[in-house]
């Protein structure tokens, strides 16, 4: 198949899906075995992102895949565009969502020893139904608390590839020698842990839910435990 | 007048400008030296007015701007640029206290947490007035150790949390592009089935039709199964085959077998009808029911 | 204002919008005074009609103003975007497909008095469909019932080439539910068949997520199945 019809395709597709999509999906496109490869693919890619260098548009690469996006640059020209402002998130939320991102895998108390205040229901629910966040587990403590990571969706959401592009944590200064400076966390994102996680959590006490389901591209479905006190009445 | 920052607007940048007796913040002279704690078009705020009347409800606006005691209390730090690591603990608790007071004068609706940290800093305090031997002071940490750890690790994650409010996202910075698509041709995908999941099917069903009714299932060969199948299929668009119609010689002693049990099988379970006029003339074999040939057979029935 | 700078904006504009723009609506966008009349945001209307020939999108012009759209001819490139997931078959229709395969020619009565329940039209008529059981006569009783076999796109599909290739039900009784491929190989010649059946079984239909979810869920399979949602629509 030819270059220029390869990238055609890879572009409408892109612009018909309105979400993100993989390398393996767009490869889905050109059937089974006669289609591109990827080499090919990614070519196309890249040569699609070149078009668009000069235009209001550009390729992004995030967590779930490729997608089109209008340039920031572009934001300030679109504002008639906007009828409804995008949502505002508070604080506490914007907090919570930042402990479960460095954190993760992190149950609510452990976020509230950090933020020093209750982390309300609310919040969890705004941040499980927006799909940023999942529930990833149960710690195995009294109580035995749901424990939350982050989902692709967020890092789609704010333009993010993987984990580690997140901002870098600032250092903790230590105030004497010896003493404080145990116990200290860690400062990069525990994805594999979150991964691992999600592979044992295979179990029967690991019930379904349909917070799983609201993710389809979520390879993790099956794992996500129901919070009844936390879903939408 | 407004604070070119998303993150945590404090209410008093708005409280200060706006709360009468109005504070020109051009005009104020920092009466300490301390830090600017904002900067409002251009100019440097560094302290709340001592005497600063403030409405009871903008108050109320401003400390529920604080997301909780860790977050006050680095606001009482920062503003006075205070080493974190080493905190005037007792300044600091008093202007702390003064604070809750002031919530609870005006029934503000203190969360527990406010005054379990009161309780921690007054018991830091004494323990920072406690004289302290040589010895212990090198077994126990400074008692604001713990407080100064809390701090940092709730500060680096408000730090983060603005952070990540700042990156470029969906729908408030960045729009993901798309055409209208008119035609869209949807294909229900069929569902997959493997032959583990298929026999594992019949091994319930056959255990449980064991357990439940008496049946047993023969020991069959399949291909004889699937030899009666063929054969009715065979005699569906006839009236009568020929008996030996129904052998291929060419699938040898085996599939002549085969076929010859299928069509004893098919006999026993009165699918089919083998007819013979005479001794010695041919065999025909038909099927018990046929509704295709149910009309033509009445009629071509040989007498 | 440059021309070209106003044809990025435009298609800024309706790529982000979802919606078709009037042409008044794209003028708002520059402002009232000093943005480009309407005859210069013609020309850019134009000239990114004109960008768009020989790519799978087209700029139309529809009732309530401009619109991007993907061209009719990419619809069927785009096919495999819509795909709807497919469902699962019901453990009823696995009996009765497994019924019929090994105990063919078989009446629906028949089956429903092994299974002990009725076998529902659907199930029939989907198996049908599907064209895995086709019906090879009547039995001479009274309602004249159907008899059902299998067919030889049902052995297609499963990889076999005659029925006698799946295993006889002496070996399928020692099988432990516990995943055919451990069960097996100690009993029969054939178990080493069925898992060679069922590699050429992961044919393009079998690769796709559901299938792999199916068979780390496979333990269960034969004894738990949530019957509710898996009937075929």
């Amino acid at each position: 198949m030819e270059h220029i019809e390869i990238k055609k395709i890879v572009e409408a597709a892109l612009l018909a899906a309105g979400c993100p999509l993989s390398l393996d999906k767009i490869s889905e496109l050109f059937g089974k075995r006669s289609g591109p490869d990827r080499k090919a693919l990614r070519e196309a890619l890249d040569a699609l992102a070149g078009d668009y260098e000069d235009r209001g548009i550009e390729l992004k690469e995030v967590a779930s895949g490729y997608r089109i996006q209008i340039k920031g640059s572009m934001a300030d020209w679109l504002v008639p565009l906007w009828e409804e402002r995008a949502p505002r998130y508070s604080r506490a939320l914007l907090e919570t969502l930042s402990l479960i991102a460095y954190r993760q895998p992190i149950t609510r108390g452990e976020i509230e020893d950090v933020r020093g205040v209750a982390v309300t229901t609310n919040i969890i629910r705004t941040l499980l139904e927006r799909g940023w966040v999942k529930i990833v587990g149960h710690r195995d403590v009294p109580g035995r608390p749901a424990m939350f990571a982050t989902t692709s969706d967020f890092l789609d959401y704010f333009g993010m590839k993987k984990l580690d592009d997140l901002p870098p944590l600032s250092e903790i200064k230590e105030l004497v020698v010896d003493g404080v400076g145990s116990g200290l966390p860690q400062v990069s994102p525990q994805a594999d842990l979150i991964d691992s996680l999600e592979q044992n959590n295979k179990g029967p006490e690991s019930l379904t839910d349909g917070a799983a389901e609201r993710n389809s591209s979520d390879k993790s479905s099956g794992t996500v435990i129901p919070l009844t006190n936390l879903e939408p009445s | 007048m407004t604070i070119d920052s998303n993150q945590s607007d404090k209410a008093e940048l708005r409280l200060v400008p706006t709360g009468p007796p109005p504070v020109s913040s051009e005009g104020s002279t920092p009466s300490q030296s301390e830090m600017p704690f904002a900067v409002v078009e251009g100019e440097p705020l560094t302290e709340l007015p001592r005497d600063l009347y403030i409405p009871p409800h903008a108050l109320e606006v401003f400390l529920e701007a604080f997301e909780g005691p860790l977050d006050l209390l680095l606001y009482l730090i920062r503003r006075q640029n205070i080493d974190i690591l080493d905190i005037p603990i007792a300044e600091i608790t008093r202007q702390y206290v003064e604070y809750i007071e002031l919530m609870s004068e005006i029934q503000f609706e203190l969360a527990g947490e406010y005054l379990v940290m009161a309780a921690t800093l007054a018991e830091i305090k004494s323990r920072m007035l406690l004289p302290r031997s040589e010895e212990m002071e090198n077994e126990e940490e400074d008692p604001r150790a713990e407080l100064a750890r809390r701090l940092q690790e709730y500060e680096r994650f408000k730090a983060a949390s603005d952070e990540i409010n700042a990156l470029e996202r969906l729908e408030r910075d960045v729009i993901q592009a798309s055409a209208e698509v008119l035609e869209r041709k949807v294909i229900t995908k069929l569902p997959d089935l493997t032959l583990k999941e298929l026999i594992l099917s019949f091994k319930d069903v056959v255990a449980r039709s064991e357990q439940f009714a008496n049946l047993h299932f023969e020991r069959e060969p399949l291909s004889v199964r699937e030899r009666m199948s063929e054969i009715l299929v065979k005699l569906e668009s006839k009236v009568f085959a020929d008996f030996t119609d129904l052998f291929d010689p060419k699938e040898g002693r085996m599939g002549v077998t085969v076929s010859f049990l299928a069509i004893l099988e098919l006999l026993r379970e009165a699918l089919i009808e083998v007819v013979q006029q005479d001794p010695y003339d041919p065999i025909h074999v038909r099927v018990s029911y046929n509704p295709k040939l149910e009309k033509n057979a009445t009629k071509t029935e040989p007498a």
